[in-house]
């Protein structure tokens, strides 16, 4: 009967033609003996998709891998995380200072003086004339020139909602009387400057200033609203500190087009461009202007003081003739869209980016991969590996059962997985600490967190040690505070709380909480209860949230326990700080600018600082730090507003975690010597854990090579 | 006898189920000679349809069993034969009409697709050959414009037409028996009439054999020469028609016959057999009748009834009536 | 016919409607917003929020949110919001990528389903059945991830061959005939995974049919008529026990979408169910309406394609 | 052997009693020994969950399933604990960890516990609220199907709607309004009803009572909806948008699957209505209320019952399957679909934490299963009539 043997032969067929495919695929061995061109891909493995490619667009760590391959920046951080230049091969800060001439304040021993006058007595100084302590004296010697900039006038329009209901602007002309303006260049910035002057020229010279008196507006403005822009159009001081970048010549990118400052100029308009969206503009809204002064000369005037400054520049550069307003209305008519609402963010660019860095864009599958190949005009010369490949594979599981396969070279290893790996003589480990830390935040806005002591006896309660050796086998390490621990930021002095829930206890109950019969903490007839919640989807701190909730029942607290869905989690309760107590981590950049999550001005919702943490000398610290230029004192504030947060104890500092990354032994650093000769050497970090830093000089050899003893 | 065409011997069939086993047939035996008119007659539930599916082994084992007894066709026992000889003999020289023409054919082939199906395996025929013989057949049970109801699908004939096709695919072989169940229960009385007589007339035709199994005594009376009555899986009378009918020497005979409307007398209450026929699997080791029977005696409920001869092949399974001569009806 | 035809299309069309309007209304009346509009997100200004909202009209209210979502993805103008691609582009490719397994899984189980189904209707209550029975039972029962997990590593640990993803990675130019059978490699052990269920399912259905149709009074007939017994089985019965499948048959086409979450994100296969995945925990409204609108689409047109089919099938059904 | 069987069998059958419902369903569950196996599991499981629940809960259960003990992590099962570290009241009860520990040193049995009253609950829970819909709309389509919903009808509905809808968004005073002209309407139809009697409304309110939709058709194509969302994207979608929590997964899980069950009643309730004993009980004035609860459903609940039972197995299987994309139910409730996604991170180094859950969810969802086709067997009468 055919229909009975068609049934019954079909499914056989079908199996056998599939089982019989397992004779083709390669096994780990095969992939790189029998196909040379493996050795020279790397594949590494992420748990999630890149989401667009542009550097000036991403904010998720996908994109920013591959960006920061395809891209280069000005500059980067070397091994010991100093600035190194990239596109630009040096560069200069200074700063340009201005303040408006004072007529009407007293100068000591002078009075009532013009502008001339004002400098002359600067320069009297300066050449040491007038007494003047250590500091003072270092300011002036600072200042290399001095110049007046002559009174003026000029128009300013501002548009204004006259009251909150007014749906059009009405159009505000302000007429400004500048008075005379003098000019301070200083070799380096100085934010201490008019502080010190101002014990030349009189305590008030700079604050009575009122630059109300030179605004002649037209319409009925209120007092305040005066005083607003008497603030923004004729500010009493201001430092303007400068940045210049000399660029490297010749630099080509992945098109043959050669970059130069013109590009720096265009990244830096796209990325302050409204219509693009940027989620980059707070890094450079400081930034008053960006001048190419010469194709490999690029000038950046700060409007005020911005120590993190620098660091920005270490972002990718576009290039601008792929991108300008022109290349855009062209792609939007192409694709029939709105060229007026076309912006870098719709355009083709992100899913095929074209950048300088050591890496040509390839191919993007999405949710699949992501190719790359080596970029032979690479200004630093070509990297080994011909090809990267990045893998998306969602499930950590099976990255390890791939990694095992052969089928990709890196994964994030979990810390369970590192001591098997570690242990298998195929496999090279390295490890280091990561720049995020994770901690308890308690809301101190609420009782009973609003008391330190309550706050410091939940510390207490928890085996921070016991947790880093069980359940991040170790890699892992305690930290005290909010910086980066590899950086000198962080204050090694301050040492981690104790394990100690007797103390805990006895603090508590100088608190007012005493245990009651059944065991619970109890004060005034009210149980010591709160609720400590994280996001789902992250079990490590699932792993805390058990281990805090057993830690703290222990001393008669009644824990509960909440998992939330990340969006729900932020949205629902982290945005509106309604929460008693939350498990959470911060991943950190290596400037110590805490501004958005410490500074009191930050605690409305929406905001960082949503534990409400307020202190004003922690204030005071972040606003110095972010405008401190100079490293060691820029130090010595951090280290200060480290003890204090520690002492305070806003949050539970838990730990840093540490990362660990595991490679065949065959892949090796490979280096020709200056006599041309080919050199193998071991993949080894930098003292700051950086194990990819020479990831451009990285192939795999069919064999594990033998070393050259190292010298 | 030459003449036997079938002959069931103490056929034994039992339905075996988990706990329990239902005696469908408990020692059957009949015969049908050539050319003859049998039937089979019962209340429902009595083994009929078992004895007749038996004879073609179509009666899915397990759970039913086949404990003992001979089937002889020519002289052949049909239930030593292998699966592959079965199939020659059904529908070849035993073909059978099913009791419900609305389900017995299959709603999915066209009524030549189903013909043909009986005629080809059975024959090595062409065809074209077949396709007349199709019409022919319809032909012969009388449906109209047999050409253009051969591309029709069962459900879009009435009831009779069905019937008249299932018997045109009982005939499409040219059988020697052809066993009817109950052919005519489904069908309005007007209809009845006519596949009655087309059998008559087929039979006639064709000097086949039928075995007609029904529960209706005026049907058996118009076509049977031969009349085997069956109570609760044994045969407990069988005779020729004529002596079935006037001379009935069962009490379950007696009381069919009585209960026959036509018998009455007008404005008289019908007559109706007591109780109900018993469940196969709990039915009494002796008389199965007893507990329904106005003769019955103590050792009706103890032994299983003799065989009584009244001659001329009347034979019945009553000797309770047998030895007290209890008078006949009417 | 026809005005089934008709009938039926328009009453669908209304379906469809209040499929849109249910879906639209879960999702955005559901707590949390899309990442993209998260205001806790460091690096966007509250402008730039404000902005987003604008541009995915977000701002306006939620019939007028309706209209516009579904005017774009009519005129196919709808766009992710994770990255700004083409909805309808971005589902094709995945619906390309899941079509293999789809294809693979579904002649898995509908080849397979049969033979086993019927051989275990026909020894009913037999040791085949019996261990049929069990075994399906067992297929349907066990945790599909779990499965997953013991199939994968099996299969690692033992053999040393990659399983995961469309392909091996780094294969490098091998000849086609490589990588062809190293794709149906990857195939494998997800379609098998995807098609177990459906196999267990579907061969307690085949039987259960089987042994409905076995006891018809027409399988009697064809008996009598003298038909081999497996002539009986595999046309008589069979064809009517099959005409049920032709309506499952328009249902899997839905299947396609649906898909299968977990055996994909196990797998790391790019295809419809882990991107409608992603789409959820990214709150990328577009990409999920879409996915639920067009599995709408193709639950329907299923149903339809099964009602006209079986109208073709079943000669006792004539509208 | 066999013979033997019928032989005694045949002794025996003259005098065996007829058997009630009850005893001939017990016999055949006992012929069908896969369903029997089935049977027995799921009462073991169920005595399990409901020793579970008296076990592992309370503030000083017997089994802590929450207690920490960091440094007895990932021990295999049947190891005893090392008493020097602990303290007294972290040593388990029964001196050794039955099924090992986990990655933060709780005991496995003791979470399992927990979880399997976790998971019954989810899934008689879940499979409740389903079969309540369904027996609801299945029972009100089959019985009364064939009345029309009237315009008027629609646009109080639609008005109460709106209303609701304001005030759920915040606009109360509109909303209030609108719910209070709904309600009003609906007293105003009633009163309407007893004062006129069966006089005829007047003509330009006949458009407002014509029928428009059959309520048959209206459920129907409300099933049609609901089954055009693929299930378990829907079930994901819904969970992984609403807060994370045991209820909100159990209904969601129930407001998706009652279609199935809607379907079964209403073919029953269809094919019961044209049955003698209901048009004999409508003959005889028994009120529409009484029929459907004293007649119909007790005859429908069969086929609601084997797929019941069945869903019951499907929403563990789901409340699985949600766990391992991380939307299961949320510590600190323990279910075997959470301690197996939990686990599975560590497969290499303690395969239990996968494989004690994933077997037990095999086991149970199994016997759920088998004893569900079991039940089919039993409630099917065509099969009982078969030997």
């Amino acid at each position: 009967m055919t229909i009975r043997k068609i049934l019954i032969f079909t499914p056989i067929l079908v199996i056998f033609f599939l089982l019989q495919s397992y004779f083709w695929v390669p096994t780990y061995e095969q992939q790189s003996r029998g196909n040379p061109n493996r050795l020279n891909e790397y594949i590494t493995a992420s748990i999630g998709d890149a989401s667009i490619l542009n550097p000036i667009l991403s904010a998720d760590s996908a994109s920013s891998n591959i960006n920061s391959m395809v891209f280069e920046g000005l500059i980067d951080r070397d091994e010991e995380l100093r600035f190194r230049g990239r596109l630009a091969r040096y560069w200069d800060i200074h700063e340009e200072a201005f303040f408006y001439v004072n007529e009407k304040a007293n100068i000591p021993g002078v009075g009532k003086a013009g502008a001339k006058k004002v400098v002359e007595l600067l320069k009297r100084a300066k050449a040491g004339d007038l007494p003047a302590n250590d500091e003072v004296r270092a300011s002036l010697a600072n200042i290399e020139e001095i110049f007046i900039i002559p009174a003026r006038e000029f128009l300013v329009t501002r548009h204004e909602k006259k009251t909150e209901t007014d749906q059009e602007d009405t159009e505000v002309k302000i007429k400004v009387m500048a008075p005379n303006r003098i000019n301070l260049v200083l070799s380096s910035v100085d934010q201490d400057l008019f502080q010190n002057l101002s014990l030349i020229l009189g305590k008030d010279y700079f604050s009575s200033f009122n630059g109300e008196n030179y605004l002649g507006v037209d319409q009925e403005l209120g007092q305040k609203k005066r005083a607003e822009y008497a603030k923004e159009i004729l500010p009493s001081t201001e430092h303007n500190p400068i940045v210049v970048f000399k660029l490297r010549p010749n630099v080509k990118f992945h098109d043959g087009h050669i970059f130069d400052a013109n590009d720096v100029k265009f990244t830096f308009e796209a990325i302050m461009n409204p219509k693009n969206l940027s989620p980059r503009v707070a890094d450079y809204e400081p930034v008053k202007e960006v001048q190419a002064v010469d194709p490999l000369t690029v000038r950046i005037v700060y409007k005020r003081l911005y120590s993190p400054a620098l660091g920005t520049w270490s972002m990718g550069i576009l290039p601008e003739h792929l991108l300008n307003d022109e290349t855009l209305r062209d792609e939007a008519n192409r694709v029939g869209k709105d060229p007026e609402k076309f912006s870098i963010r719709q355009s083709s660019f992100n899913r095929h980016p074209i950048g300088c860095g050591p890496f040509v864009f390839r191919e993007w599958k999405s949710d699949q991969y992501i190719t790359l190949n080596g970029f032979d005009d690479y200004w630093e010369g070509p990297p080994n590996y011909k090809r990267y490949i990045y893998r998306i594979i969602p499930d950590l599981l099976t990255q390890e059962m791939e990694f095992y396969a052969g089928t990709i070279d890196s994964y994030g290893v979990q810390p369970h997985q590192v001591q098997r790996l570690q242990n298998d003589p195929k496999y090279q480990g390295f490890s280091g600490l990561s720049l995020g830390y994770t901690y308890i935040g308690y809301n101190m806005r609420r009782e009973p967190f609003d008391d330190h002591r309550v706050r410091m006896a939940l510390s207490m309660a928890i085996d921070v040690d016991k947790i880093i050796k069980y359940v991040l086998h170790g890699q892992g390490e305690r930290i005290t505070g909010p910086f980066v621990k590899q950086t000198d930021y962080y204050n090694h002095g301050i040492k981690p709380v104790p394990y100690d829930p007797e103390g805990a206890l006895k603090l508590l109950e100088e608190a007012g909480w005493k245990r009651n019969k059944e065991g619970w903490l109890e004060r005034d007839g009210k149980r010591l209860q709160f609720t400590l919640i994280t996001n789902s989807g992250n079990d490590l701190r699932k792993a805390i949230l058990t281990i805090a909730q057993g830690a703290w029942k222990q001393i008669g607290i009644d824990v509960r326990t909440d998992l939330l869905e990340w969006a729900v989690f932020i949205q629902e309760r982290v945005d509106k700080a309604d929460f008693d107590a939350l498990i959470l981590g911060w991943l950190m950049g290596i400037e110590p600018d805490l501004y958005q999550i410490w500074h009191s001005s930050q605690t409305n919702p929406y905001q960082l600082n949503f534990v409400g943490f307020r202190n004003p000398q922690a204030d005071d610290l972040i606003i110095k730090i972010r405008r401190e230029y100079n490293y060691g004192r820029q130090v010595a504030y951090s280290h200060q507003l480290h003890e204090i947060i520690a002492r305070e104890k806003p949050y539970t500092f838990l730990y840093v975690t540490k990362w660990t990354a595991v490679l065949d032994k065959k892949i090796v650093i490979k280096e020709t010597d200056s006599k041309g000769n080919v050199v193998y050497k071991k993949i080894k970090p930098t003292k700051t854990g950086i194990y990819t830093f020479h990831f451009n000089k990285w192939i795999k050899l069919p064999e594990v090579p033998s070393f050259a003893p190292e010298g | 006898m030459d003449n036997i065409l079938l002959s069931v011997q103490d056929l034994k069939f039992y339905f075996i189920g988990n706990e329990r086993v239902a005696r469908a047939l408990d020692g059957v035996s009949y015969e049908v000679s050539k050319g003859e008119t049998v039937c089979l007659v019962g209340e429902s539930g009595c083994g009929k349809t078992v004895s007749a599916l038996t004879i073609l082994r179509i009666i899915p084992q397990p759970p039913g069993k086949i404990m003992g007894g001979k089937v002889l066709f020519n002289g052949q026992n049909l239930l030593d034969l292998s699966e592959e000889e079965m199939q020659k003999i059904r529908g070849n020289h035993i073909a059978m009409v099913f009791q419900e023409p609305m389900t017995s054919l299959n709603p999915v082939f066209t009524v030549e697709d189903q013909i043909q199906e009986a005629i080809m395996v059975h024959e090595m025929v062409d065809e074209k050959s077949v396709r007349e013989r199709c019409i022919q057949l319809l032909k012969d049970v009388g449906i109209p414009s047999p050409e253009e109801r051969l591309k029709d699908y069962p459900h879009q004939l009435s009831g009779g037409q069905r019937q008249r096709v299932m018997i045109a695919m009982a005939l499409a072989c040219d059988p020697d028996l052809v066993i009817a169940d109950e052919p005519t229960t489904a069908l309005d009385v007007t209809i009845q009439a006519q596949i009655l007589n087309l059998f008559q007339e087929l039979k006639q035709k064709r000097q086949m054999s039928l075995l007609y199994i029904t529960h209706d005594l005026g049907v058996v009376a118009n076509i049977a020469d031969r009349i085997y009555v069956m109570y609760a899986g044994i045969i407990v009378e069988q005779g020729d028609t004529s002596n079935i009918f006037h001379n009935p020497c069962h009490p379950y005979t007696q009381g069919l016959l009585k209960s026959l409307p036509g018998r009455a007398k007008r404005g008289s209450k019908l007559h109706s057999i007591p109780g109900t026929v018993p469940d196969p699997a709990h039915k009494p080791g002796s008389c199965p009748f007893h507990p329904r029977c106005d003769f019955a005696i103590q050792a009706c409920g103890t032994e299983f009834p003799r065989v009584c001869d009244y001659g001329e092949g009347h034979l019945s399974r009553c000797p309770v009536l047998y030895e007290n001569k209890v008078p006949k009806v009417n | 016919m026809l005005s089934f035809i008709g009938r039926s299309i328009i009453q669908k069309i209304i379906t469809l409607f209040f499929v849109s309007v249910v879906s639209f209304l879960i999702i955005h009346l559901a707590p949390g917003k899309p990442s993209q509009v998260d205001p806790l997100n460091p690096k966007f200004t509250p402008e730039m929020v404000e902005r987003f909202r604008k541009e995915f009209h977000l701002d306006k209210p939620l019939y007028i949110q309706y209209i516009y979502f579904y005017r774009d993805l009519l005129t196919g103008k709808t766009v992710s919001w994770k990255d700004n691609q083409s909805v309808l582009k971005k589902i094709w490719e995945r619906f390309l990528n899941s079509l293999p397994l789809f294809i693979v899984g579904t002649i898995l189980t509908w080849t397979l389903s049969f033979p086993i189904g019927i051989r275990s209707a026909i020894f009913r209550g037999g040791l085949y059945d019996r261990s049929s029975t069990f075994f399906s039972y067992l297929l349907i029962s066990i945790p599909g991830f779990f499965f997953a997990y013991i199939l994968i590593i099996f299969v690692v640990t033992r053999f040393h061959v990659p399983v995961i993803g469309m392909e091996t990675f780094g294969l490098g130019a091998s000849s086609w005939t490589h990588m062809v059978m190293d794709r149906i490699w990857h195939l494998l052990l997800p379609s098998v995974l995807g098609a177990t269920g459906g196999i267990a399912i579907l061969s307690r259905y085949v039987r259960s049919q089987m042994l409905e149709v076995e006891s018809q009074d027409y399988v009697r007939t064809a008996r009598a008529k003298g038909v081999p017994e497996e002539q009986v089985l595999y046309k008589h019965a069979l064809r009517n026990a099959l005409l049920p499948f032709v309506t499952m048959f328009g249902l899997i086409l839905p299947g396609l979408i649906g898909g299968s979450v977990i055996i994909e994100s196990i797998f790391s296969w790019p295809g419809m169910g882990r991107m409608a995945y992603e789409a959820i925990l990214a709150r990328d409204y577009p990409i999920i309406l879409t996915v639920n609108f067009i599995s709408a689409v193709l639950v329907l047109a299923g149903t339809f394609v099964s009602d006209v089919l079986y109208m073709v099938v079943d000669p006792r059904i004539r509208l | 052997m066999i013979k033997k069987d019928i032989k005694n069998l045949l002794q025996n059958t003259g005098v065996a009693p007829r058997r009630s419902r009850l005893q001939e369903s017990w016999r055949i569950l006992k012929g069908n020994s896969l369903a029997f196996v089935g049977l027995i599991i799921f009462a073991l499981f169920f005595c399990t969950a409901l020793a579970g629940l008296i076990l592992t809960s309370g503030t000083k259960p017997v089994f802590d399933p929450a207690m920490v003990r960091l440094q007895e992590k990932l021990l295999p099962p049947l190891s005893s604990p090392n008493l020097e570290t602990l303290r007294p009241e972290e040593i388990p009860k029964l001196g050794v960890y039955l099924f090992g520990t986990d990655d933060l040193g709780r005991d496995v049995f003791a979470r399992m516990l927990q979880g399997a009253w976790v998971s019954l609950t989810v899934g008689f829970v879940a499979v409740g609220i389903a079969v309540l819909i369904g027996i609801f709309m299945g029972g009100i389509s089959g019985y009364f199907g064939q009345s029309h919903i009237r315009v008027d009808q629609i646009l109080a509905a639609f008005v109460l709607l709106l209303g609701g809808g304001l005030l759920a968004v915040g606009a109360i005073f509109s909303g209030s309004a609108l719910l209070l002209i709904g309600s009003a309407y609906i007293f105003f139809s009633r009163w309407l009803k007893k004062g006129l009697g069966k006089q005829p409304p007047p003509k330009w309110m006949k458009v407002f009572f014509a029928g428009v939709i059959s309520i048959d058709t209206l459920i129907m194509r409300l099933v049609d909806i609901m089954l055009c969302f693929p299930s378990f994207f829907l079930i994901l979608t819904v969970v992984a948008l609403l807060p994370a929590s045991m209820y909100n997964i159990m209904i969601v899980i129930g407001l998706t699957s009652w279609m199935g069950a809607t379907r079964f009643v209403r073919a029953e309730f269809l094919s019961l209505r044209e049955q003698d004993f209901v048009t004999a009980a409508r003959a005889l004035g028994v009120s529409n209320w009484r029929i459907i609860f004293r007649h119909m459903i007790p005859n429908a609940i069969a086929p609601v019952l084997v797929s019941a039972t069945i869903g019951i197995a499907t929403a563990i299987l789901t409340e699985a399957g949600l766990s391992f994309l991380g939307f299961g139910v949320p510590p600190p409730h323990a279910t075997w679909g959470n301690i197996l996604s939990d686990g599975k991170r560590f497969i290499f180094d303690a395969p239990w934490l996968t494989f004690v859950p994933g077997f037990a969810i095999l086991l149970v969802v199994l016997s759920f299963n088998l004893f569900g086709e079991g039940l089919r067997d039993i409630l099917n009468p065509k099969l009982k009539e078969r030997y």
